[in-house]
């Protein structure tokens, strides 16, 4: 191991609390996140254990309404969003583009801990009283009805939307400001690009979820009648304002796990990336476009049929540039220097599984059959696929791949693939009953349900236990290397790009001298020198 | 209570086999996509593996025509999918020109139905088989959604207002109705059950459990008991304008726009009768919010409905003559919310 | 080669405010109003959100937000938005004085930016004052009153103007914790010709909430008033 | 623009004092203009105003004018943003009462 890593720089409670290095905040973020992945992970226990019995007898209905609400809220906000950006993004941006930190460190310690608080602020809200709004907040239930702890959650909420702005705006500022020389554009690994694109989302759509939020407070603490019917408020604006920002946020969630998948293959294939241009513009492309389709969550809402017209068209549109991602992925692999790791095998799983999340994704933005599918067990599953099979299956790739960076050791390879088997086949057979389930009726939401669907649920919640084993055994092992694991060397995958030309674990000024840049990304000299096969 | 195969709820209307083809296409769509991509990945992961520690890949940048190929082709995939799935959803939103009319009242955490010939329901519907129904819906608290598998089709019901949707039932049996928006607590038991029924037995049905006369007739006594007779006459002697034969006009309003008499407006006039004054009449009618509830309402409408055929002096109120109006959309731009 | 990084820190790190990770006082300085501007654009859409509420009621009611809206009294506002622009020129003008050094105007300058950014709040207070005696708080319990024709809508519109206001208020109040430490900055001597990017940046904010206000002064105040009520 | 590194550009005080006025002016018109009535287009007109008060503050105020193209792009995106919101919400509400065709 090198001697002067950022690990062993300083090691007092405050060195790592007040610190303003990237690279130890990543540390920091990921165990919060990790932390918030459990608790959600619980009440997805809770969930599925209620629904193996159509009757509903293990929760009351109140409960039930309060767990799968927590849930929702717990993994896309506190999870899936900063998931990638804040963790591996944070970690790594400043390394790929050679320089010694993101454009305001203070800013980004500062995120952190707006995170920690907005994070544990709504947790607090569990403890006040629950949510039972589910994770959309929709008026008037959400205004007037709902007895929960609304306002308590909802303000947690928006405290960690400041932390989700300021990291965006962290990246964006670091990745225009901040690139090593000779470091142009188009020589930027294609996860910065994601990283820009996701960025962007995030400074141009959260403070609209940010308002949005401040109205439904204002109409729950003073009483202000902005989405309540009684006054002649329109419910439906609050749908608007509310996708239009947490339909791009899906697209938060995705497109760093999309980056990562890009440097998985070009990094395990040894391979340039086929068609790296357009790989890298179909990241704007959906991150802009993205910001046009929010109505397809209110084909039955009451918005009006020709509204829902164009928001079908574009919807169908931005699928375009992930299918030239997936299909460029795979044409990168044929001629590759392809090597089995764990990483490689959760990217074979993303593959699979965001192909079938995207495309059902069509089978929603299919106005005609949406109006069929929509609030089923269809979009539970859809958007499982997109989120569990997409996005987490990116950050397991991502976190094993740059773990030996991380932390100079190597993770246990055999059981590295053996839970990403377990998780691959637990995943399936977890959602893929809820498509069909969905499809025969089932509303989703409920927590006693027809015994007709009672096979898809006892099928998926046997699923769910495989799963969290899945998501257990890396927990175990990752944890267990972090003292016994291998020395990974600076380079195991024999990889090229900035942060593989440092030691690892990486110095606190990350680079012993400025790299400057004369070559494209992916550019593989030969031989290689690595170390893993 | 008949819900289908385990794969597929029942088809049990002129929509249900429309959707399900789409659907079936883009099942064998997903599967054609996925395995093609799947196998072809792992393919390449087998025949391209690491064969030496040190080798790397073969450089390639990109392909031109291969871009173009695979942009374009999914381009048009999806461009059909769009046609085709507008044109279910425009046959959803288009109920035809005679249909049977019930009014469905979401509240938590039940549904209520109102036929026209004065039946309430409680969670239970029956309709007759090859009829187009209509759905009239409205909510007294929150979001709910009425939600019929069988016929493939729901839609969310919106306090304050009115939505609508419509379907011709194909096969007589008992099917399950949902609430599919989630509403709070009880949303998973507001749930029960659309009794399709054949022509005669509807027929037996409907005079078996006629009890207080049709939604019109309840609509008069109300109409009476809450004196609205006494500046509605038909004479166009009261204080307020003439109702007769004003459902379906358009009527001209103080502020110099015009408006059709639909349901909506209809609604919006006795809850909230100064949001919208009628040329040539002073805004005196109170208010009946609080008063009536969302099922008094619709009575009062199918009242008003009704009224129609001659009267004296019909003349006295400025009506403008104007498209048909359509009561899938309720009325002008702004006065779609009431 | 840690050596060398050394050397090259020697070269241009004299100034105690450059951070280490950049290469220049300019580089800096470059990327801390890049990252000003970002967040000025999250501002945009956050007020932009509830411009968009108000936009979609404001053509749904127009005859009751055109009444409601003038029973908001003119006077106060235009003086409030001829502070405001008052306020925005001292700013510049502060800025103006960081560039060439002169650190007796910069204190000057940012001391009548916050009197008059507090004679705004003080204004805006009376304002609301006034409302509350209107009776056109549509909440927290107080009894709204409007006639009867436009009662609902104009309980919307009053709405939103306390949340845009309210906001736009909150906003002021931030502004001035901030000036108070670009007071504190300049007293210390840490503001100088080569380094007054935390002036420039607090002056950008300030011009911002400006610009919401030219705004919120028209659509608030104005719009729809020569119809009804003229005064 | 005088040298490359555009963000040492000094205003000259003369062009504070211009601007100043300009938007005192404006808002003095807007007053006026909204006491007057001139059907649809007081509204049109006092909008231009404050869309051409806000452009004087970003240009000026906000050294806008003198700033790298990187700023104007940001200016100018968020503004694109903010009309996508409105315009794809108005739109839904605009066309709820259309006639559906056939
Ligand atoms: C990571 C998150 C994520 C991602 C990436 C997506 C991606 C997509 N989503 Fe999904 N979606 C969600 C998360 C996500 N979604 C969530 C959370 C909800 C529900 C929220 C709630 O109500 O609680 C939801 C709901 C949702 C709805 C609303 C359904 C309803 O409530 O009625 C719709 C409707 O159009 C939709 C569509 C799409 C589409 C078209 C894509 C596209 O971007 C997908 C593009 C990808 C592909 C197309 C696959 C790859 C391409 C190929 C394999 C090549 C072949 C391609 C073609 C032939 C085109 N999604
Ligand atoms: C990132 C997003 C994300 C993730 C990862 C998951 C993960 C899972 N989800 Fe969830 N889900 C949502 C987002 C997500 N979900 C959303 C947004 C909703 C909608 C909510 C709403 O309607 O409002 C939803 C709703 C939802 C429902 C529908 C509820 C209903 O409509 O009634 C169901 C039902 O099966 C479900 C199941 C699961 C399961 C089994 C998992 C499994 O994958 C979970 C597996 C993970 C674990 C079991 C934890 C692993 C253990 C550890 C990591 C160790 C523990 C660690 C520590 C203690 C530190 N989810
Ligand atoms: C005190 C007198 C009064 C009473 C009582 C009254 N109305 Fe009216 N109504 C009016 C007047 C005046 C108008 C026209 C001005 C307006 O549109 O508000 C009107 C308008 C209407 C309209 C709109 C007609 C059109 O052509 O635009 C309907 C429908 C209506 N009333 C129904 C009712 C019903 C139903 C009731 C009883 C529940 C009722 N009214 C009670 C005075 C009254
Ligand atoms: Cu009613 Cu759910
Ligand atoms: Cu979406």
């Amino acid at each position: 191991m090198p001697t002067n890593t950022y690990l062993n720089a300083a090691t007092t409670l405050k060195s790592w609390l007040l610190t303003r290095d990237h690279k130890r905040i990543a540390l920091m973020y990921i165990a919060g996140i990790t932390f918030f992945f459990g608790i959600g992970g619980f009440f997805a226990a809770l969930i599925r254990l209620e629904l193996v019995t159509p009757a509903g007898d293990l929760l009351t209905d109140e409960t039930y309404n309060k767990v799968f609400t927590m849930h929702g809220v717990m993994m896309v906000f506190f999870v899936l969003i900063p998931l990638i950006p804040a963790s591996l993004g944070n970690f790594l941006l400043p390394l790929m583009l050679g320089t010694k930190d993101v454009a305001f460190p203070k800013l980004n310690l500062l995120s952190f801990y707006v995170y920690l608080f907005g994070s544990l602020f709504t947790l607090y809200a569990i403890v006040a009283g629950g949510l039972d709004t589910g994770w959309t907040f929709y008026t008037p239930f959400s205004t007037v009805a709902s007895t929960s702890a609304v306002v308590p959650a909802a303000l947690g909420i928006f405290i960690n939307g400041f932390s989700s702005i300021l990291t965006g705006l962290n990246f964006m500022v670091t990745i225009h400001k901040m690139r090593a020389p000779g470091l142009t554009w188009f020589r930027l690994p294609l996860f910065v690009w994601a990283l820009y694109a996701t960025s962007l989302i995030q400074v141009l759509g959260t403070p609209v979820v940010a308002i949005t939020i401040v109205l439904v407070a204002a109409e729950r603490i003073f009483g202000f009648g902005l989405f309540n019917p009684a006054v002649g408020g329109d419910p439906v604006l609050f749908q608007h304002l509310f996708w239009f920002y947490s339909h791009p946020a899906v697209y938060i969630m995705i497109l760093p796990a999309m980056g990562v998948v890009s440097e998985v293959i070009a990094g395990m294939a040894r391979k340039q990336i086929f068609g790296y241009s357009f790989v890298a513009f179909s990241s704007l492309g959906i991150a802009i476009v993205g910001f046009l389709v929010w109505g397809h969550h209110m084909f039955v809402a009451g918005q009006s049929i020709y509204s829902a017209l164009v928001f079908s068209v574009l919807t169908f549109i931005v699928a375009i540039p992930s299918a030239v991602k997936v299909f460029n992925w795979t044409a990168t692999m044929y001629k590759g220097s392809i090597s089995w790791q764990t990483p490689m095998i959760y990217v074979a799983g993303f593959i699979g599984l965001f192909a079938i999340g995207g495309l059902t994704g069509l089978f929603l933005a299919a106005m005609g059959l949406d109006i069929h599918v929509t609030d089923t067990y269809f979009i539970v599953a859809h958007f499982h696929y997109v989120m569990v099979g997409g996005a987490i299956m990116g950050y397991m790739a991502g976190i094993h791949y740059w773990w030996p960076k991380i932390t100079g050791r190597m993770y246990n390879e055999f059981l590295g693939k053996v839970s990403a088997a377990i998780v691959f086949i637990g995943f399936n057979l977890t959602f893929f009953p809820q498509f069909i389930a969905g499809y025969a009726g089932m509303p989703r939401r409920y927590h006693a349900y027809a015994d007709a669907y009672q096979v898809w649920n006892v099928l998926s919640s046997a699923g769910a236990s495989i799963l969290a084993v899945g998501f257990t055994m890396p927990l175990l092992y990752l944890a267990w290397s972090l003292k016994n694991g291998e020395i990974a060397g600076d380079n195991p995958w024999g990889a090229v790009g900035l942060e593989w030309n440092t030691t690892s674990p990486p110095p606190t000024e990350n680079f012993h001298t400025q790299p400057i840049v004369t070559w494209d990304a992916y550019e593989y000299p030969t031989p290689v020198e690595g170390h893993v096969v | 209570m008949r819900s289908g195969t385990v794969f597929f709820p029942e088809v049990a209307s002129t929509m249900a086999a429309r959707v399900d083809q789409l659907y079936l296409f883009l099942v064998g769509l997903t599967a054609f996509f996925t395995i093609l991509i799947f196998t072809m990945f792992v393919v390449f992961m087998v025949k391209y593996r690491r064969r030496e520690p040190n080798s790397i890949g073969a450089r390639i940048h990109g392909g031109m025509i291969l871009e173009v190929t695979w942009s374009v082709i999914p381009l048009l995939i999806v461009l059909g999918l769009f046609v085709w799935s507008a044109q279910i959803f425009f046959a959803f939103a288009r109920p035809p020109a005679e249909t049977l009319n019930v009014y469905a009242v979401g509240k938590q955490w039940m549904w209520k139905f109102q036929h026209m010939d004065g039946q309430r329901e409680i969670n239970e519907l029956h309709v007759p088989v090859g009829r187009s129904v209509k759905m009239i819906m409205t909510s007294e608290d929150v979001l709910h959604d009425l939600f019929f598998p069988a016929f493939r089709v729901k839609a969310d019901v919106i306090p304050g207002r009115y939505t609508h949707m419509w379907f011709e039932a194909t096969k007589a049996g008992t099917y399950p109705l949902y609430c599919a928006e989630y509403c709070g607590t009880k949303h998973s038991g507001m749930i029960g059950q659309v009794v399709v029924m054949e022509p005669d037995d509807y027929q037996a049905w409907l005079t078996a459990g006629a009890q207080e006369g049709s939604l019109a007739s309840a609509g008069e006594k109300l109409f009476q008991d809450l004196a609205c007779n006494t500046c509605h006459r038909p004479d166009a002697q009261g204080r307020g304008p003439v109702l007769h034969n004003i459902y379906g006009k358009t009527v001209a309003l103080q502020s110099g726009e015009n408006v059709v008499v639909d349901e909506a407006y209809i609604r919006e006039s006795i809850l909230r009768p100064a949001a919208k004054v009628s040329a040539g009449f002073q805004p005196t009618m109170p208010s009946f919010q609080g008063l009536v509830s969302e099922e008094g309402v619709m009575e009062l409408i199918e009242y008003v409905k009704s009224l129609q055929g001659p009267t004296a002096n019909q003349a006295v109120r400025p009506t403008t003559s104007g498209p048909a109006p359509n009561e899938n959309t309720p009325s002008q731009a702004p006065p779609t919310r009431n | 080669m840690s050596n060398g990084a050394a050397v090259a820190h020697d070269a241009h790190a004299h100034h105690p405010a450059l951070a280490h990770h950049f290469e220049s006082l300019d580089a800096q300085k470059e990327a801390s109003v890049l990252g000003m501007w970002l967040f000025l654009v999250t501002e945009i859409l956050f007020f932009g959100g509830a411009l968009t509420a108000y936009m979609i009621y404001r053509t749904w009611y127009p005859d009751a937000f055109a009444v409601a809206s003038s029973e908001i009294a003119i006077l106060p506002g235009a003086i409030n938005t001829a502070v405001l622009i008052l306020s925005s020129l001292t700013m510049a003008l502060a800025v103006h004085a960081a560039q060439t050094g002169e650190r007796g105007k910069i204190l000057v300058f940012i001391a009548i930016t916050m009197v008059l950014g507090a004679a705004f709040l003080g204004i805006k207070a009376y304002e609301y004052h006034e409302k509350y005696v209107e009776g056109h708080i549509p909440g927290l319990g107080l009894p709204f009153r409007f006639e009867e024709e436009y009662y609902r809508p104009a309980q919307i519109f009053f709405s939103i103007y306390f949340v845009l206001t309210g906001l736009h208020a909150l906003h002021m109040i931030i502004g001035l914790g901030i000036m108070t430490w670009m007071l504190v900055l300049t007293r210390k001597g840490v503001i100088t010709p080569e380094y007054y990017a935390p002036i420039e940046i607090s002056g950008l904010y300030w011009h911002f909430v400006d610009i919401v206000w030219i705004f919120l002064f028209p659509l608030l105040y104005l719009i729809g008033r020569h119809v009804h009520h003229v005064g | 623009m005088s040298d490359n590194h555009n963000q040492h550009h000094i205003v000259p005080l003369s062009t504070y004092y211009t601007i100043f006025l300009a938007l005192m002016v404006g808002t003095a018109l807007t007053w006026w203009v909204a006491t007057i009535d001139l059907g649809a287009m007081n509204n049109v007109i006092m909008l231009t105003i404050a869309v051409t008060k806000a452009t004087l503050v970003v240009l000026f105020f906000m050294h806008v004018k003198y700033s790298s193209k990187l700023i104007w792009l940001a200016v100018g995106g968020s503004i694109f943003f903010l009309l996508i919101l409105i315009v794809l919400t108005l739109n839904d509400y605009m066309a709820r009462g259309w006639y559906t065709f056939g």
